[in-house]
């Protein structure tokens, strides 16, 4: 495999398609999260499942979804299930291994604000709020978030939570009796940083190729845990990109 | 049992000032047609229920016809904002927009013990999060077997709820396929319902698949074709993602705004005419 | 992901002694060659659930499987009594049997709830009836918003459901369709789930109706043709009426029926044997 | 319309047919409820929509069901659901104008036993049980009640209420808070009765012809209510009779 170039969107991408496993189940969020689940399954999970919000089971969309339910995905999917039963038998019914989520801010403990900027009531930024984001961030048996790392989206303090990720670190997840274990990986533009075992503080593990650890420190808003061993993501093979690319390419090539 | 109406004395007849309406739709068969007639009307003081309001209820809040919404996403889906609702509640143009929020799941759980004759939705949801303090129709109850405390939000029954669907039969009994969202919950649980539909047939049933919403909990069935446009209709055209896309730059600024709807909606006299209009501007 | 697995492989692996097994069916797709498998095995002390007990719940309760069943409904349909389950309450023949007793809204409500990983169901019901003075699972909830007093009984989450469907395919994904009844939240609420299916095809998908459970909430796929007489398959064979008003006098006589079950059930070494057996005599 | 000659039971299914008009919803119990409804449908009420707790709504079965889920049922219907959605949005959820239900045994408030004859735990007889019947009875606008006449079955105190109707008379019901109004009347083999608008006792305000009042009293396990004007119900007419034998023959056809 030879180096290729590429950008820092593909190996956001790449990197976050590569924590998805052959036998995941896996929900879907729209964005990125759909473009690196759908990524993971034209490459190296074939056997993955999908599934978005708007109640389709078991999805093979052909080119990415501008929408949680366009009918690309209803026309692929092995059955489609009214928005009510995905959330009450599916996610609440612990039907599903991985959330795959968004996210305009996140704090050290890896909760994330999707919903306002500044205050509830006279908003800085009023964002599009909640979707299926806190139950999928409670009940999926792991989650993946995915989102550009700068200060303004790293934040020392959440202006709202909208979905929980390990609240304020050591057991207080555990205390509030979640179902499932929280989020096991950020995966950004700069690198991927993981939940430390006991303060569950997000840790910075790895740097994509070219970033380095300092890069990382001065876009994230809190002072940041590095581990130890700082590994370098491997770049995007070939193969990686071709899939995301001919992906992409289709999916342009629909829209217009 | 449903009765055939036109949309225009459907929408008189029903949607009256200050009812509380659904036009659910969750991406597929949005009621867009439905929504240009209440602006044509000109109903106000409106209160909007829907998980995922989009451009419909964004014109509807910039045309003025809306006091309230409540919501668990709101946005262009994949495109960014809702310029018109942003505008209304960060500042109060036209006028002050109040909220109430939830995440999907309490929506989902509301309309469907709305459906259910319940007064109430338990689930378990929302730990950890901020939304209870920001809503205060989000309590909770104990379980009596176990002890475990579950989230609680108030049943969700609108006035009227108006949905589009694929087709409807001469009886009134409507069909939709693929994803259906919430919407017959949000039939179920009004007190009134009102249903467009892309074409009317003979006789619907649910053998080659599907859902069938039967004619006596419908009052009005209206026959609009394209009346989902520029959502979709499965089996009758897609979904226009360009159209989405523009749509960014026309809702971004007030008066580009006001003009757009002014054209093709205010000055169309139903959606054959706006559709009309759309295609001849290259929309569709 | 599922396993195929042979019906003997599947039962002996997943349903063990004393276990809560949940084998659902609303006279449609009831899972009677899995029940004839439990009682060739010889496992007891099961606690059985089911809305709608019927001959097959009557024979393992006759051939000594059970000791508790949970139902809302036991009876052969149009026919009469169950006669080896009165017989097993009121004179503790062939031993004692436990019940716990509800309406068909409380258990088809507590299967939802055990499907929906919330611990209690609550609904609109039981008022000024006499279930809870014999039930004590019959409590109540009030409801946060209107003060209303809901009933509320525990989530069904079975050890096991075994159920019949129509088709599977080679992923292990299941199809079923027409009256569905409880089946897919029997499934979805147990901790193991067995499904029986008519045949096996390349690839299950709705596109045409009917319902998908896909392979990942399922232990054993077992390719069991006629797997549900007389019960039926819609699509594959129907209902055999003549076979469940002929039980009624097989069944009245615990001799009688123990000599049946013996000819047929135990000296057969599985279902297609069974089959032939029931063709030979004119059963079928 | 000349007389014909007919059964009781041919009367009781005729006179609880009638009860059912053109634009009534009904949810239909098996046995004499499913037989009636069903002349209905076929009769003077084409256009009445029948529903079964098996899931089926507006169905039009062609022979009578032996069983609540026949596939005849599925077969002829506009529409299939599930058991949980048909107990939640459609009886729950008040769309349902008539419940239409057998009995083993009723009190003269019309109060229903389906469950067991003596000691819950001893029984004299263990009866199937309530079915779909308890919240029939409380969430349809209006029930019906159809059983044969006796003093086994029409008795002072019932052993066990399955489904209520009017408790223990006056207000009693409505101080439960049930959503529905109660049974409307009870057809039986014998006559029909009718609650009381006040006291809600069940009163004899017809006999079937060639029945006397005295008769009826008789097979009633209480001193039975009589109205000041008894009226005789109409005999079936050979139009009604024509419909139940062809729907009977049909079925017995189908059976063998």
């Amino acid at each position: 495999m030879s180096e290729a170039s590429y950008s820092s969107s593909e190996m956001m991408t790449v990197a976050a398609s590569r924590m998805l496993a052959e036998d995941d189940v896996c929900f879907v969020g729209i964005g990125l999260p759909s473009a690196a689940a759908n990524m993971a399954r034209l490459g190296h999970a074939r056997n993955i499942k999908l599934i978005y919000e708007s109640g389709t089971l078991d999805t093979k969309p052909q080119v990415l979804p501008l929408s949680i339910g366009d009918g690309e995905l209803a026309d692929t999917a092995k059955g489609v299930v009214s928005v009510p039963e995905m959330f009450r038998y599916w996610l609440q019914g612990g039907k599903i291994r991985t959330g795959f989520l968004g996210a305009a801010q996140i704090d050290r403990f890896a909760n994330i604000n999707t919903t306002v900027i500044g205050d509830y009531a006279n908003p800085k930024v009023r964002l599009p709020g909640a979707g299926g984001a806190p139950e999928i961030a409670s009940h999926c048996q792991r989650v993946l978030i995915t989102l550009k790392h700068s200060n303004r989206a790293f934040v020392e303090k959440l202006d709202f939570i909208t979905s929980v990720g390990f609240l304020d670190g050591g057991d207080s997840r555990e205390k509030l009796g979640l179902p499932g274990k929280g989020p096991a990986m950020v995966i950004t533009d700069l690198g991927i940083l993981e939940p430390d075992p006991v303060s569950r503080e997000l840790t910075l593990t790895s740097v994509h190729p070219g970033v380095s650890v300092e890069q990382v420190v001065a876009a994230t808003g809190w002072p940041l845990k590095v581990a130890d061993k700082v590994a370098t993501t491997p770049a995007p093979t070939e193969q990686e990109l071709a899939i995301l690319r001919d992906l992409n390419a289709r999916t342009q090539a629909a829209y217009n | 049992m449903a009765q055939h109406l036109t949309l225009t004395e459907a929408i008189s007849r029903y949607v009256l000032p200050g009812s509380t309406v659904a036009m659910e739709g969750f991406t597929h068969l949005i009621p867009f047609a439905a929504g240009h007639e209440i602006i044509r009307q000109g109903i106000t003081g409106l209160t909007l229920i829907r998980m995922t309001p989009d451009l419909i209820y964004d014109q509807l809040i910039g045309m003025g016809c809306v006091d309230k919404m409540m919501f668990s996403w709101g946005g262009n889906p994949g495109v960014g904002s809702l310029h018109r609702f942003r505008d209304a509640f960060e500042n109060q143009n036209p006028k002050p927009l109040a909220i109430e929020e939830h995440a999907h799941a309490a929506m989902a759980n509301a309309y469907a013990a709305g459906a259910s004759g319940l007064p109430v939705a338990i689930f378990d949801g929302y730990q950890g999060t901020s939304y209870a303090s920001v809503n205060p129709n989000i309590k909770s109850v104990t379980c009596p077997f176990t002890g475990k405390v579950l989230a609680a939000v108030p049943a969700i029954n609108p006035d009227v709820a108006i949905i589009h669907a694929q087709k409807a039969d001469k009886e009134g009994n409507v069909w939709l396929k693929d994803i259906v969202g919430v919407q017959k919950e949000a039939v179920l649980a009004a007190k009134v319902a009102i249903v467009t539909v892309e074409e009317i047939v003979e006789s619907v049933d649910d053998s080659q698949g599907g859902t069938i919403i039967p004619s006596w909990v419908i009052e009005a069935v209206c026959c609009v074709p394209m009346g989902a446009f520029p959502s979709y209709a499965s089996g009758y055209y897609p979904r226009n993602n360009r159209f989405y896309i523009k749509w960014d730059a026309i809702a971004r600024d007030y008066d580009t705004f006001s003009a757009w709807m002014q054209q093709y909606v205010l000055d169309s006299k139903d959606h054959q005419q706006f559709m009309d209009k759309l295609r001849e501007a290259d929309y569709v």
